[in-house]
């Protein structure tokens, strides 16, 4: 379980968390809404470690994460896939694939089958660069990479941009699955329309300049929600 | 905030401005008019080496124009500088007349010994002082367009660039050192006399000089703050950020690249032109890579793409150069002064001043006056 | 307690101090000794070491400062013509001495200067004279450094080997970059100049660390010296000390002395410099002994003159003579330039030269070359009242051709 | 070191007296009277006279001369001064032994002090190898018999014909028969011999084919009239067609050699800057230490274990590789890793960096050069055809092609090649796919040190080991990563051997200065056509 | 031929392989003036490769690409292409880092685009105002004079919008604007780039059905660098094999 309390995020001098609260149960989908610039991929960020929390706190699975480095984080099951992609662009396919074993031991170091049933682009193009890949050739990379890890923990940041409608009804379907199987928590970035329908899980919120909190979306972000969930 | 400027000074310009003028006034004012043993006095020492600094301040400006605000990192600066350098040396030396060692009234002294029987073409002209001042701005001025033009055009950037840049200075430098090429060779251009009638070894003539170098430092300062706080410069900026981008918004980026490099080299060759005639010699030395590098290295420590911190950070140069190679000497001196009671002729407070970093953080963290944050690219 | 200060310009970092280091260690020996010795008109000397970070204009900077801030007596220092031609102004302007010690291109004399180093005629043609007469040498390769030093002696060379009759095709001229490293070509090339069935000597000008890839490269293509002798100029005991000198036996050298010349005040020399450096492999070289030269010649004019006013050593100093190191006296000439001998020297394997010839008497350097035109008719007496560096004996005026 | 003789000396004297043995068992019967009254000879006298004393000995015939002549030749020849008794001083390590020149018998331990070198110029070492030569024509040793041929070819000595004769007589090797008949045929072109032998020597020798074969020929064409006139200078020009295209041959071989040092002077580079995109300007003093490492090992080994020395380079390669890499590492945790993304602080830092190693090891080691020889199997040269190849320089082709293989191995086939290229294309996302990346920095950056320092070893071996030996590659380096295109280790193979070939392929025509002003040119118009370098990298990706 | 003369892009057996691989096959396809397209295919069908070879990034191998009737874009570079009057938004928004936001806005706005004219050009207030008004549309008023490298990603998306609007070109080529965008943004955006295709002509790529139906145009579906179907979105949706390869069952 991923617990994150009363988070602080600053960007120099700027805040972009203001003491939001979130938690993420196994087995269950979390879904953090929120318009532009309200600090969804801080939160994230600040979750995986890519940029210092400065403030609250944060326990995986009862550990608390606090100034772990991001590796570290990943080798506890914690998988990360980023807005923007962030695929090594030099490395191939494979290449990008397999750098998901370093978080793994020895014995586990092989790419799950599901993988290519999910993505079989990424199959055809395994010996092609990883930034030659078009725009949603490259998000389904990024998934998959972070599929590789086997992660407890499963973090999307807007996980289906720019990828063709018959792909992400097969993730959501993926999705589901995986948290079917057992043992995976999925903080998602905002919903998009895939998983948009069948998103059940624990609402978060923030927004900028305001508190932001669990089960505790306010102003704006409300209408967000509730659009969000009408479908 | 960080934005650019309008196109006014600044606080941190203006207070750059009035020192440059202030010292260009004061430092020959109290070489020349205050009794040797007067606290006031400056020393002529002090004359030569700041009146170096103010022209290393401008070469280190130059590089801040094209580094600090159009992303060009080069390593070739030098060349200019010293190309501008070759021209004033090359006048100097037509003025030494009949004056030199074997009396030739046209071949400098040097011909005469390696035995050249006339004075190569590319010397006509040099006598005039006019000529000269036109040809250092020029030739490293045409340099950089020919050279500029070729790379900027075939899209060269990067650590190619500098590279190449490099590889320009150095070529240069082999050049130079050739004596086939009519410039002295290694020795390069020395035993300069006069320059426009007035005695090189006579303070007034430093002090001229410095002030000229001081005058020259402001001017460059000045055309180079209107270049970058026009829209050109905001141009140049979005082209160290993504130049491709800027070229899908219609910007031929190889004209606004070249107009700067071009723009740098001229203000280099200044630079080198002032150099010369107040440290009394000129040899391809001066196009070695290293000296480039140096230069560059003053505008990191004086502040990428801040103006005044570049020629501020000229200064610390000698300083720094001093300290580290003591540093590590220390050792030898040690053993030495056990030897014989000796000290090292340098102040005191030479170990005392670091070199400026500028201290930057996380992203978005940085700031400073007139500097564009930098995001890593 | 007061002490006469004296400078010390010598590079200590760059590209230089591999050179210069040992030239201000020397220095600081010499002025120990002499303090030992009850200092010089009853003053204990100061030295003052600066670094001029081979850098040529900081040369001329830090000898301002030496001078008009530090106010030194004489100042001992340079090794490049570039810094030489750097700091002369500066000597000029403030009017103060300058003791140079090392071989040089010459076609200079200045009266703040003095050349305690070879000239060409002490050095380049008793070298070439001694493979001609000696080695039977017929056909001569110049190779150099691509500067000044280089090719004004080649000049000087060329002009000297075609005056006595060396036809033009036996005369091969090559130059090459500094620091140059690879020499697998230019080895060949002299191989095969070589192979034309005439006696072949190379007379190497190379300058610097470009030397020990030269000799490892001609070490490996096995040009021996019985077949291509090579000598330097350029190449001393402390060059020698980073080669392995094995397969290099027999290659030459033409300096003025060798730290292996047997003379008691060399023995006593390099006794107290390895004592100093407490180093007992630490070798002696030519240029090291010009300043042991230049030191004593200014100690001696000092006393003579009774003062260290630089106007006033600079007319005693004329005519001093001094010990050298190997076995004889030199003498300051009215030229600012020294007599000196002239000792040919054999590689050996341990990284010594072995004196194989010595010039009868001493040879006076000679500051304008007799060999090139404009050169000939010049003459350098700082005495009054000619007091002139530049002589012209054929317009009988100062001043080069004296217009 | 225990004391009584060494394993060396007990060597040495043993082939002392082997060669004395061999002289004396030849059939010219041995005046050891005489010869040692000769031998004593040489010990005074000028010059000229020890010159016209070695003649003497050469034409005696006496093959017992020859170890004290080669004794003289090698300096070891020398005068006991207590008695004036002319002995051969045989070294090992610090001690001296006296052996009798003429029987070789022990006349024991002696001090350095105590003895007098007998002094030998070239003029002497000439007439040495010409004796020596001729004396040795029939050992029964092959080899020596060998170099004796090839000595009396050079020496072009008539007066060595008869002995030449004999031995063409017995000889039974054949190509030791063939150098003795070419050498015989030298010397009879000295001689006033009927014109029809000299042709018959003529073709002889211009069969041989050589720069050696030309020397000798031009020197006949100069000094003979007529019919050998013609035939020589016929024979000189085919010569020298067949030697104008061995050259080829010969710069293709240069260029390859200055591309393998050019190639291991970047390898490094092609790492730290390459890969991991610092622009390390200390790169060229990572050489350095690993030169100055072998300096130290050799050091080492020569003062306690002599034997080891013709191992000395490959005792140095691991230790420059770790010394290198462990500075390496050092710099990366200490000063890089705070400056990753901003290109001008590092090269600020790296900058100061390099001075700082320059100054400090210039105040460990002194400023001026280190010796650092090289092992027995580095030196000298050998013949293919018409090439004459060093071993040093093929060795290291063969060591740099060695590297580069190993390097890309490592790079493309591990794992730790995978996330190296990972870390620094995207570091903190490599560090969210469970990659250490502080520590693949770490060691990156040590690993392109490493490799530097093992370049260092091999560069020892032709360059100065000095301060400032990591300044004269720095640039050159950058060049050829930068020509190859970087972040392409094929390309900076390439790119080193396209470098070498082209700078040496214009040496001969532009000269060594102007040569390399051209490359430099051909390197600023060659990025105009492809401005990212010779093998870049196309596409989307290289943009992102 | 008239379909040349009436359409304002025009291209024609367009061909570009990367190492053999064809991005684009053969692609031909004519933007009318004053219409807006939609561009809807399967990941990697060509769709950001065609936009590539219109502004002059990719060169194709074989084909033709007209601009205006008159201009062949093959042979231009980037900057006379973007001079012509074609502007793109970019599917990875890349806006200047280091420049406010209202920088990055004025140096998109129409205008000369020279040396010397940028050295000396000054603001006019009309130029203000336009500035002004897209920075309302995009609604990046009150961080106007924040560094655009701070911005989130959804407002990096929008301050490229803003650019494309200020530099106001006859053809505009737009790759994904709603991505990460909230479905009420996604609404404006589509509202308007209808306001804007009155008076330009619009090329639009995006994977959101529900986007390109509030667009309400004609349909070009690519794949594997052709053109699959074209027509109304519900026609296209209705094709058997746009539902196979692209939109899913
Ligand atoms: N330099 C390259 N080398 C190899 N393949 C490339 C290169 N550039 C593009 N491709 C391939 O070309 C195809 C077309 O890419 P493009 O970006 O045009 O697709 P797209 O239609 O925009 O897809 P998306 O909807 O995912 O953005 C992709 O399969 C991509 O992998
Ligand atoms: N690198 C940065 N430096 C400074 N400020 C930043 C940085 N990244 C984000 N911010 C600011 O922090 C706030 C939150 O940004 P964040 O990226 O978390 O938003 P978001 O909710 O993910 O938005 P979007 O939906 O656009 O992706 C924004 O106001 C943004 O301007
Ligand atoms: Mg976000
Ligand atoms: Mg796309």
């Amino acid at each position: 379980m991923l617990v994150a309390d009363r988070i602080d995020l600053h960007y120099g001098a700027a805040q972009a968390l203001w003491g939001v609260s979130l938690t993420a149960e196994p087995g269950k989908v979390t879904c953090v809404l929120g318009r532009n610039g309200v600090g969804k991929s801080s939160l994230l960020r600040g979750i995986v470690g890519h940029h210092p929390i400065s403030g609250g706190s944060l326990s995986w699975e009862g550990e608390d994460l606090g100034s772990l480095p991001p590796f570290e984080r990943a080798r506890r099951g914690i998988a990360y896939v980023p807005q923007g992609r962030e695929i090594f662009p030099l490395l191939t396919v494979r290449e990008n694939l397999l750098t998901g074993f370093a978080a793994l031991p020895r014995a586990q170091r092989s790419l799950p089958d599901t993988l290519f049933e999910l993505f079989p682009v990424l199959d055809a193009m395994m010996d092609r660069r990883g930034g030659d890949l078009s725009g949603g050739q490259q998000q389904q990379l990024a998934i998959a990479r972070a599929l590789v890890t086997r992660p407890r923990l499963l973090i999307l940041d807007e996980p289906t941009e720019g990828i063709q409608p018959s792909i992400i009804k097969d993730i959501g379907n993926a999705i589901r699955f995986l948290r079917a199987s057992g043992g995976m928590a999925h903080p998602a970035g905002r919903a998009v329309p895939g998983i948009r329908a069948r998103a059940r899980g624990q609402r978060v919120g923030a927004r900028p300049g305001a508190r932001g909190g669990v089960g505790d979306p306010r102003g704006d972000l409300a209408v967000d929600l509730e659009r969000h969930m009408a479908v | 905030m960080a934005r650019a400027m309008p196109l006014g000074l600044g606080r941190s310009g203006i207070a750059f401005l009035v020192i440059v003028a202030a010292a260009g006034v004061l430092v020959p004012f109290l070489n020349l008019a205050t009794p040797v043993d007067s606290p006031w006095h400056v020393p002529t020492t002090t004359v030569v080496l700041f009146g170096k600094y103010l022209c290393f301040a401008l070469l280190a400006l130059s590089i801040d124009l094209v580094w600090g605000y159009c992303g060009i990192l080069s390593l070739g600066h030098g060349a200019f500088f010293a190309l501008g350098g070759y021209a004033m040396g090359m006048h100097l030396m037509r003025e030494i007349g009949s004056r030199g060692v074997y009396g030739n009234p046209v071949l400098p002294d040097f011909m005469v010994f390696l035995n050249w029987k006339e004075l190569p073409w590319y010397w006509y002209g040099f006598d005039q002082f006019w000529f000269a001042a036109i040809m250092a701005l020029l030739v490293p001025g045409a340099l950089a367009f020919v050279f500029g033009a070729f790379a900027f055009r075939s899209r060269v950037t990067g650590v190619y660039l500098s590279i190449i840049t490099q590889a320009m200075t150095f070529a240069l430098m082999l050049a130079f050192f050739r004596n086939d090429m009519g410039l002295g060779g290694n020795n390069g251009l020395t035993d300069f006399k006069d320059v426009l009638g007035f005695d090189l070894q006579q303070n007034a003539t430093r002090c001229g000089l410095f002030a000229l170098s001081a005058a020259a430092l402001a001017a460059g300062f000045l055309v180079c703050r209107a270049i970058v706080s026009s829209k050109l410069g905001k141009v140049l900026v979005a082209v160290r950020d993504a130049e491709s981008r800027t070229r899908f918004i219609g910007y031929r980026v190889e004209h606004f690249k070249l107009f700067v490099f071009t723009v740098s080299a001229m203000m280099a060759g200044l630079a080198g032109a002032l150099y010369v005639p107040q440290v009394g010699i000129i040899n391809p030395g001066e196009f070695a890579p290293a000296n480039s590098i140096e230069a560059v290295i003053w505008v990191a420590v004086g502040g990428r793409g801040t103006l005044v911190g570049a020629a501020l950070g000229a200064r610390g140069r000698q300083r720094r150069q001093e300290l580290v190679h003591r540093g590590a000497s220390r050792a030898l001196a040690v053993r030495a002064r056990r030897a014989v009671h000796f000290r090292h002729a340098v102040p005191a407070e030479g170990a005392a001043r670091p070199g400026r970093y500028p201290p930057r953080q996380a992203p978005g963290a940085a700031g400073g006056d007139a500097g564009p944050a930098r995001n890593g690219r | 307690q007061e002490t006469i200060k004296v400078g010390i310009l010598h590079s200590l970092s760059g590209t230089m101090a591999i050179s210069e280091t040992t030239l201000k260690d020397v220095m600081l020996m010499l002025i120990e000794q002499q303090n030992a010795k009850g200092g010089l008109l009853g003053k204990k000397l100061e030295a003052v070491v600066v670094d001029p970070a081979s850098n040529w204009p900081l040369f001329a900077e830090k000898a301002r400062e030496l001078i008009a801030g530090e106010k030194v007596a004489a100042v001992f220092g340079c090794w490049t013509s570039v810094s030489r031609k750097s700091v002369l102004p500066v000597f000029e302007e403030l009017n103060s001495l300058l003791f140079y010690p090392v071989q040089y291109e010459g076609e200079e004399s200045q009266r703040n200067v003095f050349y305690t180093g070879a000239a060409p005629n002490q050095q380049a043609i008793p070298a070439v004279d001694y493979l001609r007469d000696v080695e039977g040498v017929t056909r001569w390769v110049l190779a150099g450094t691509d500067y000044v030093y280089p090719r004004t002696t080649n000049k000087i060379l060329e002009t000297y080997l075609k005056d006595s009759g060396v036809p033009a095709e036996d005369i091969m001229i090559n130059y090459t970059p500094f620091g140059h490293s690879d020499w697998q070509t230019i080895v060949a090339e002299i191989k095969k100049f070589g192979s034309a069935g005439k006696k072949t000597a190379v007379v190497s000008t190379i300058n610097g660390d470009a030397n020990v890839p030269f000799y490892k490269e001609l070490a490996n293509q096995g040009i021996k010296a019985e077949d291509i002798p090579v000598v330097a100029f350029s190449v001393g005991e402390e060059e020698l000390a980073g080669i392995d000198t094995g397969p290099l036996v027999g290659h030459l050298a033409a300096w003025n002395y060798f730290m292996s010349v047997e003379a008691p005040e060399n023995a006593e020399f390099i006794k107290a410099w390895q004592a100093f450096t407490k180093n007992d492999k630490r070798v002696s070289n030519d240029p090291m002994e010009a300043h042991y030269i230049g030191f004593n010649m200014w100690v001696k004019a000092v006393e003579k003159a009774g003062t260290i006013d630089p106007d006033a050593v600079i007319d005693a100093i004329v005519g001093v003579a001094v010990p050298n190191l190997t076995g004889g006296y030199s003498a300051m000439m009215p030229n600012h330039h020294i007599t000196k001998p002239v000792l040919i020297g054999e590689i050996q394997g341990n990284g010594q030269f072995d004196v194989v010839w010595k010039t009868s008497g001493l040879v006076v350097g000679d500051e304008w070359s007799d060999f090139l035109p404009d050169s000939k008719p010049l003459i350098a007496d700082w005495r009054k009242p000619m007091s002139c560096g530049n002589f012209n004996t054929v317009t009988g005026k100062c001043g080069g051709k004296g217009t | 070191m225990a004391t009584g003789p060494s394993l060396g000396t007990v060597l040495r004297r043993g082939l002392v007296a082997f060669a004395l043995l061999m002289g004396l068992a030849l059939p010219v019967a041995a005046d050891t009277d005489s010869l040692s009254a000769r031998i004593t000879a040489l010990a005074t006298g000028d010059f000229a006279t020890k010159e016209a004393i070695i003649v003497e000995l050469a034409a005696t015939g006496d093959a017992a001369a020859v170890p004290a002549l080669r004794a003289l030749g090698d300096g070891d020849l020398q005068i006991r001064k207590a008695d004036r008794k002319v002995i051969i001083a045989v070294r090992d390590g610090n001690r001296l032994t006296a052996v009798d020149p003429v029987t070789g018998a022990d006349l024991g331990a002696v001090e350095s002090g105590a003895l007098e070198r007998i002094r030998v110029n070239n003029n002497l070492r000439r007439a040495l190898r010409a004796a020596v030569g001729s004396l040795t024509l029939l050992s029964k040793d092959v080899t020596v018999r060998r170099l004796a041929a090839e000595s009396v070819f050079k020496s072009l000595d008539p007066t060595a014909l008869e002995t030449l004769d004999q031995a063409i007589q017995v000889e039974t090797d054949e190509r030791v028969r063939r150098l003795m008949v070419q050498a015989r045929a030298a010397a009879i072109l000295q001689t006033d011999r009927p014109e029809a032998e000299k042709l018959e020597a003529v073709a002889i020798i211009a069969d041989r084919g050589d720069q050696d074969a030309r020397g000798v020929l031009s020197a006949v064409a100069a000094s003979s009239e007529g019919e050998v006139k013609d035939k020589a200078l016929a024979s000189i020009a085919l010569i020298e067609q067949s030697l104008a295209m061995w050259e080829a041959g010969q710069n293709i071989w240069y260029g390859i050699s200055l591309g393998s040092v050019l190639l291991l002077a970047a390898i490094g580079l092609a790492i730290t800057f390459g890969v991991m995109g610092v622009i390390n300007m200390a790169h060229g003093e990572m050489v350095m230490i690993g030169a100055y490492v072998t300096f130290a090992v050799q050091e080492v080994i020569r003062t306690s274990a002599p034997w080891l020395f013709d191992a000395s380079l490959l005792i140095a390669l691991p230790l420059a590789f770790l010394t290198a890499g462990a500075v390496g590492v050092a710099i990366e945790r200490g000063i890089i890793r705070w400056l990753y993304g901003r290109p001008l602080e590092t090269l600020l830092a790296t900058w100061g960096l390099s001075l700082v190693l320059q100054q400090a090891v210039r105040s460990i080691f002194g400023p001026s050069n280190r010796e650092v020889g090289a092992p027995s199997w580095m030196s000298g040269a050998f013949e293919l055809g018409g090439l004459t190849l060093t071993y040093g320089r093929a060795w290291i082709i063969v060591f740099a092609i060695m590297v580069f293989a190993l390097l890309v191995v490592v790079l493309k086939r591990t794992a730790f090649g995978l996330q190296m290229r990972a870390v620094t294309q995207n570091r903190r996302m490599a560090s969210s796919m469970g990659i250490r990346t502080t520590w693949v920095d770490a060691m990156t950056f040590g690993l392109g040190s490493g490799i530097a320092g093992i370049a260092g070893v091999a560069l020892s071996q032709i360059d100065n080991v000095s301060p400032n030996l990591g300044q004269s590659y720095i640039i050159d380096s950058f060049m050829v990563v930068v020509f190859g295109g970087v972040g392409n280790l094929w390309g900076t193979l390439v790119g080193a051997l396209t470098l070498g070939v082209v700078n040496k392929f214009l040496e001969p025509y532009a000269g060594a200065v102007l040569g390399k002003i051209l490359v430099l040119v051909f390197i600023i118009l060659f990025i105009q056509k492809r401005p990212r370098g010779m093998f870049a990298l196309k596409g989307r990706a290289v943009e992102s | 031929m008239t379909e040349l003369v009436n359409s304002l892009l025009y291209l024609d057996g367009v061909t570009v392989s990367f190492d053999g691989f064809r991005a684009l096959n053969n692609l031909s396809m004519v933007v009318a003036r004053g219409e807006m397209r939609a561009i809807i295919g399967p990941n990697g069908a060509g769709k950001t490769t065609m936009m590539d070879v219109i502004t002059g990034k990719t060169r194709p191998d074989k084909g033709d690409v007209l601009f205006d009737g008159s201009h062949d874009l093959t042979k231009l570079d980037e900057a006379a292409i973007a001079e012509l009057g074609i502007g793109r938004k970019f599917q990875r928004p890349t806006v200047f880092d280091s420049h406010t936001v209202l920088d990055n806005i004025l140096l998109a706005l129409k205008g000369p685009r020279g040396v010397f004219a940028s050295l000396f050009a000054r603001l006019t207030g009309d130029e203000r105002d336009r500035i002004d008004t897209v920075l309302a549309t995009i609604r990046l008023t009150d961080r106007r004079h924040e560094l655009a490298g701070r911005l989130s990603h959804g407002q990096k998306q929008w301050l490229e919008i803003g650019m494309l609007l200020a530099q106001d070109p006859a053809l505009l080529l737009v790759d994904e604007p709603a991505a990460g965008m909230t479905d009420a943004e996604t609404a404006e955006t589509a509202a308007l780039l209808r306001r804007i295709a009155e008076t330009h002509s619009v090329v639009v790529v995006e994977h959101d059905m529900t986007f390109v139906r509030d667009l309400g145009v004609r349909v070009t579906v690519l794949h594997e660098g052709s053109v699959l179907a074209e027509g109304s979105l519900d026609q296209v949706s209705a094709d058997d094999r746009v539902i196979e390869v692209y939109l899913g069952r």
